[in-house]
């Protein structure tokens, strides 16, 4: 027996809680949303999901994504750039500051967006006399979207940029690249596994948020429901089946992440 | 093409990287910069290659003010320690970068940039890798390759930071060889950091002793080594012995025998250090006219081009001695043996007057 | 159309894409209708039969979109910009609250549908299990140790501030208007209350479907969509002896159908909910209707008691709102004490 | 201190990343979050403490903090277990767990909300059996407990993970060179060495826990004073239109998070100095 084990009856005991703890807290709960997403059978199953309003959320929360996504894309290569390549005064801040919105409750994330850009807030008027929707409709459902996923894709870059250090930014440039150039060919390339990596992880946050979105969506059905926002339509109208139907995809959405991500994970460890 | 550094002062933070450093390399000079971690040396290549800013002083090619130029004007060829291979392309298209970055109006056609990788890959004799990315070579395959890459926009001078500093012992040193013949075949100016003594004696043409952001001395190998500016250098640059002594009478005592060396003045000067490399010693079975330091030998070494052999004077103090095998052939010596050392010369001396 | 035009706009500026809300060629009218949880299916089947009415009458195809929520939750939308051309409330409280904080609809807007802008009533009924296992049969049993009773939060739900303003006449009639009896009675019923859902909604989803609880406080609308539909023959509808007349409001907003161009088709729209289809509708969806004529055709569907009323017995919502629901109203004092 | 504001660096883009990226934080993050404290300055400073002390705001704050704090607790203690067996050990679905962990991440958290109540409540799949053992599950503090810890449990394992594996093993064989017990060595020399790391996913998932909504909201029971969480109580706060009043008790969270944090990260810093930076 190695000196980095343990004796065979402690790790059994210690295999059993982890695999006991993770069954009742996540396994559980995703056979739970199947089982009752099918508890109609198939068709009722298809049928819900074609259902218009289904469509129509499916739709707005695809938007939503392909909006929040990309932005916290351009910001988090732009901050990680900013993080890990120099060094300024402040920097500390500035690094809590983008991890701000990871410690706002959702509600609270929501409620500024209405604070801002509500009939009362303090561009209301301005936005109302030129007939400009933000709360209430789509813009308010991204923004707030944004808000919630924003430091997902900085998150993840910031370490892997760290971890590159300069000299094949250096390399390039002593080799005569111009700025833009050693970034497009020598810093994306390098990142491109850390880059995916956060855009799986801030996609499923962007489409799987609730509580900010649900503060500024206004729920009008085929307008501006979100999915999630569908499946609790769907949970309050009393449709148990089509709700956890809608909430399949979601979690679906979530398995096939977790898949990516572990594909992602791979091969970033095989390049290294 | 001349490189000359002028002055130049450089802090990270409240740490003074460089203070007042100048320094002038001739077209086809290979010139190392030697000296301990810390002591600025690779922060003056940085500076040279233009990838580090300064605060004061500046940078001339050729005559012509560099200072101004950003680090992709500067037209060097800059070798990192950890070679910094882009890691996503192959060794081809890394040698073929610097080409290939080129704006369009300037970049050579692809044809040319093929002929030229090739040529490269011939002079580094790694046609067979081209194909392969840097993960899959050796170490001393991806420093040729970092090399070679630097070579292909025909440099006007050539850095390289600590070049062989991450190899084994033995690839190092076919390595340093093969730099010093391709330096000799190209004349490309050429500056290089290292924290190895025996590196930079062997390779460079001239030798920058560097210590705590200054330049200590400038001399071709033989003068730093046997003309050391001053005890840093001489420290620095293999081993030393020292004796603290008095001077009397144009003889210098060590306790109370009194010995003539050559070399040193002792006008009127009252004690002294002196500083004696290990190959400077004669060991003797005899005490001789007397003018020689009893000791008894405390540990033999005899493996290697010379034999290492530790003595113990009767004070106490240690001696470390280095001869030639056929002197210790003759010698015959052994652990336990009473001889005599006497002094061939010495390397440095310190007076107080 | 305007509302559209404008979800276009906004979304093209942000997103790039007109997809989510193609404004369509065809001359259509859009109107948004905000209103409270239970009323789903209600406007569901009125909003279709009000579409073909208004195609008939005038050629123009009408799209009603929904918004529900709770009372509270959906007049601060609309106060916030949810650009709703009506509201249809659980409360007059909630109407009121846009009216003070905007200027959205006028302050007297209550007098200008009849019948004080509530088309049709509801009240608040027992809904119990199946045999009424615990022989509940008015409020008095409510308070009985071992009986548990579901009911929404009334901070959050209008449906909650009517039981909870049933259950407070109840105690004042029966304690001689004594009203730190009815503080008592109160009392002892939440000590029996175990979940305070946020909505209605969720509290017929704590009593249907987690199986918890004896007996659930409900807008008589919904303990028979649960009766007839969700659970049929496990639920009981239990009607105590005196409860409150729950008058759900609509009204006409204003500045956003004045703004969208719908004043038209909305204030027709109100109107329609009085008219003998709207008030059929209504029936049909377990709200007693106004229409005499209606209300007869289905007088037996709805159980007779005694009503009290929240501007007669309550001093209207201004008042029942500052007393009971505020911070430090009865309804605090409740939990304080429990605590 | 006299120091420049940046440290000069021959890479390019430091002034377009820099406006870039303080452009974007103040338009998404800064300039909406001011509003909260906008919107309180309506409050005079004393209306602004009695609403941050009201008892129900009070309770709001010790169900939320407390149950985050119970929450991220059990996750430190199981993610370090769920951890250690994930690179420790090789068992049967030792991937599928590994992939699995990072579930609660990726699930929309009202899903996750309604399938704990389906789970957990008194009739519920789970929720039978501790009803049976005379333990209610969902709306009590214990079902909030719940909720908040699948929502953390990502958090812990993932900081926890790359730690071990990455442990050098020479400081597990020099202890048990020396002599000293296995569970010895765990605790004196691997858990000083992970012991930061556990302090960072704690932090995380409890500052995610704080303010978890969509998936508490279900299974809280949201009463008065005994499961009404902070988030809920600024929704209802809300719905009586009170704007100061909510975002009065919103930067109370905002506050008690960041003290909370700070004092984490504080505690961090010096485990880090003593044990040297892992």
């Amino acid at each position: 027996m190695s000196v980095r084990t343990e004796p065979r009856s402690i790790r059994i005991l210690i295999i059993t809680v982890a695999v006991a703890f993770f069954a009742l807290f996540l396994v559980l709960p995703l056979v739970c949303v199947f089982q009752n997403a099918f508890s109609k059978g198939l068709t009722f199953y298809v049928k819900t999901l074609q259902h218009p309003d289904a469509l129509a959320a499916m739709r707005m929360t695809v938007i939503t994504a392909l909006v929040a996504v990309p932005l916290n894309l351009v910001f988090g290569v732009a901050a990680s750039w900013l993080i890990a390549k120099f060094d300024f005064k402040g920097k500390d801040i500035l690094l809590s500051l983008i991890d701000l919105p990871l410690s706002v409750s959702p509600v609270i994330s929501g409620l500024v967006f209405i604070l801002l850009f509500g009939a009362q807030g303090l561009l209301g008027e301005w936005l109302g006399d030129r007939n400009i929707q933000i709360v209430f409709a789509p813009p308010g459902i991204i923004l707030a979207t944004i808000f919630v996923t924003f430091p997902m894709v900085a998150r993840e870059l910031i370490p892997v940029m760290k971890a590159q250090g300069n000299e094949e930014e250096e390399a390039a440039l002593t080799l005569g690249a111009s700025g833009w150039r050693t970034f497009w060919l020598v810093t994306i390339p390098n990142i491109r596994w850390g880059i995916l990596y956060g855009i799986i992880l801030c996609n499923a946050r962007a489409m799987g948020e609730f509580g900010a979105v649900s503060v500024v969506s206004g729920h009008i059905r085929g307008l501006t429901n979100t999915l999630p926002l569908h499946v609790e339509i769907l949970y309050n109208e009393y449709q148990f089946a089509a709700a956890f139907a809608a909430a399949s995809v979601l979690a679906l959405l979530a398995i096939v992440t977790l898949v990516a991500k572990t594909a992602v994970e791979g091969m970033m460890r095989r390049e290294h | 093409m001349s490189i000359e550094v002028r002055s130049i002062h450089k802090s990270f933070g409240s740490f003074k990287a460089l203070e007042d450093v100048s320094l002038h390399v001739e077209t086809g000079e290979l010139v190392a910069l030697l000296g301990p971690s810390g002591s600025g040396k690779t922060t003056l290549l940085r500076i040279v290659a233009g990838l580090e800013k300064v605060e004061e002083g500046q940078v001339f090619f050729g005559g012509e003010d560099a200072s101004i130029q950003k680090v992709s004007e500067r037209g060097v060829g800059f070798v990192f320690q950890h070679y910094a291979l882009f890691r996503h392309m192959t060794v081809f298209d890394n040698i073929a970068f610097g080409l290939n970055a080129k704006p369009k109006n300037l970049r050579p056609p692809q044809a040319e940039i093929r002929a030229r990788v090739s040529e490269l890959l011939k002079l580094i004799q790694l046609e067979w890798v081209a194909d392969r990315f840097p993960g899959q070579l050796s170490g001393g395959q991806r420093q040729r390759v970092a090399l070679a890459r630097a070579l292909a926009v025909r440099p006007k001078v050539l850095l390289l930071d600590e070049p062989f500093g991450s190899l084994d012992a033995q690839v190092r040193k076919e390595l340093r060889h093969w730099l010093r013949r391709f330096h000799d075949e190209f004349r490309i100016t050429t500056l290089f950091v290292t924290h190895d003594q025996e590196e930079a004696l062997e390779v460079a043409d001239r030798i920058v002793v560097m210590n705590k952001g200054r330049i200590e001395q400038v001399g071709t190998p033989d003068e730093v080594y046997h003309d050391p500016a001053n005890v840093f250098v001489l420290n620095f640059l293999g081993n030393v012995n020292l004796f603290h002594c008095r001077l009397d009478d144009g003889k210098v005592y060590f306790g109370n025998i009194g010995v003539e060396i050559p070399g040193v003045a002792s006008d009127n000067a009252r004690s002294a250090n002196l500083y004696v490399r290990p190959h400077q010693f004669q060991i003797t079975r005899d005490a001789g006219t007397g003018t020689s330091i009893k000791a008894a030998v405390a540990y033999v070494n005899p493996a290697g081009s010379v034999v290492k052999i530790d003595l113990k004077r009767e004070t106490g103090e240690m001696i470390h001695v280095e001869i030639s095998q056929a002197e210790f052939a003759a010698l015959k010596i052994v652990r336990g043996d009473i001889v005599y050392v006497s002094l061939r010369d010495v390397t440095y001396s310190e007076y107080q007057i | 159309m305007l509302l559209k035009k404008l979800y276009s706009f906004t979304a093209a500026v942000l997103v790039g894409l007109t997809l989510v809300a193609p404004a369509s060629a065809a001359e259509k009218v859009t109107l948004l209708n905000v209103s409270y949880d239970p009323t789903r299916e209600l406007y569901q089947a009125f909003n279709k039969s009000f579409a073909d009415y208004w195609y008939k009458k005038t050629g123009t195809a009408v799209e009603v979109n929904q918004s529900h929520g709770g009372s509270g939750k959906q007049g601060r939308a609309v106060i916030d910009g949810l650009q709703a051309d009506v509201v249809t409330l659980a409360l007059a409280y909630d109407i009121d609250a846009i009216a003070q904080k905007t200027n959205l609809l006028p302050k007297n807007w209550q007098t200008r549908l009849s019948n004080n802008s509530t088309p049709y009533t509801s009240t608040i009924v027992f809904l119990v299990r199946k045999g009424n296992p615990k022989g509940i049969k008015d409020w008095n049993d409510l308070i009985k140790p071992g009986v548990v009773v579901i009911t929404p939060n009334p901070k959050t739900s209008g449906g909650a501030r009517w039981n909870y303003l049933a259950a407070w006449g109840y105690a004042l009639k029966h304690g001689n208007n004594d009203e730190a009896k009815a503080k008592e009675f109160l009392s002892a019923l939440f000590k029996n209350v175990p979940v305070l859902d946020t909505g209605a909604r969720g509290s017929t989803t704590t009593f249907v479907e987690r199986k918890i609880g004896d007996v659930l406080l409900a807008w008589e609308n919904e303990a028979y969509l649960v009766v007839n539909q969700l659970g049929k023959g496990e639920y009981e509808i239990v009607t105590p002896s005196l409860s409150i007349l729950a008058e759900p409001p609509v009204a006409l907003v204003d500045r956003n159908v004045d703004r969208h161009g719908t004043r038209q088709v909305a204030q027709a729209y109100l109107e329609y909910l009085y008219t003998e289809e709207g008030q059929e509708i209504a029936a049909q969806n377990y709200y007693r209707p106004r229409l005499e004529s209606v209300a007869k055709k289905h007088e037996a569907q709805f159980a007779k008691l005694e009503f009290i009323t929240i501007d007669g017995d309550f001093g209207g919502w201004q008042k029942a709102q500052q007393k009971h629901f505020a911070d430090k109203g009865t309804f605090d004092e409740i939990y304080q004490v429990n605590q | 201190m006299s120091r420049r504001f940046v440290e000069p660096s021959i890479l390019p883009g430091f002034s377009l990343t820099f406006g870039f990226t303080v452009f974007y934080l103040s338009l998404i993050v800064l300039i909406p979050l001011s509003m909260l404290f906008f919107k309180t300055a309506s409050l005079s400073p004393r209306e602004f403490w009695e609403i941050l002390t009201a008892t129900r705001t009070l309770a709001a704050y010790r169900l939320s903090f407390g149950t985050a704090f119970a929450s991220a607790g059990i996750n430190a203690v199981f993610g370090v277990i769920i951890a250690w067996a994930l690179v420790r050990y090789s068992f049967p679905g030792k991937r599928i767990i590994d992939a699995l962990v990072d579930f609660p991440l990726a699930l929309p958290t009202a899903v996750a909300g309604i399938a704990l109540t389906e789970l957990y409540a008194p009739n519920g799949s789970v929720g039978r059996y501790l009803a049976l053992a005379g333990i209610k599950g969902a709306f009590t503090p214990l079902g909030i407990t719940i909720a908040l810890t699948f929502v953390g449990l990502p958090f812990v394992v993932r900081t926890v993970e790359p730690v071990l594996e990455e442990l050098d093993p020479q400081l597990e064989e020099a202890a048990a060179s020396l002599g000293a017990s296995r569970w010895y060595t765990i605790k004196k020399v691997i858990f000083p060495v992970i012991a930061p790391a556990v302090l960072t996913g704690f932090t995380l998932a409890f500052a995610r826990a704080v303010g978890e909504y969509g998936s508490v909201i279900f299974i809280a029971g949201n009463m008065p004073m005994k499961t009404e969480i902070a988030p809920l109580l600024i929704m209802t706060k809300l719905e009586q239109y009170d704007y100061a009043g909510a975002t009065t008790i919103a930067i109370g969270m905002l506050l008690i998070s960041f003290f909370f944090l700070a004092a984490a990260n504080f505690f961090q810093w010096q485990l880090s100095r003593k044990y040297g930076k892992v």
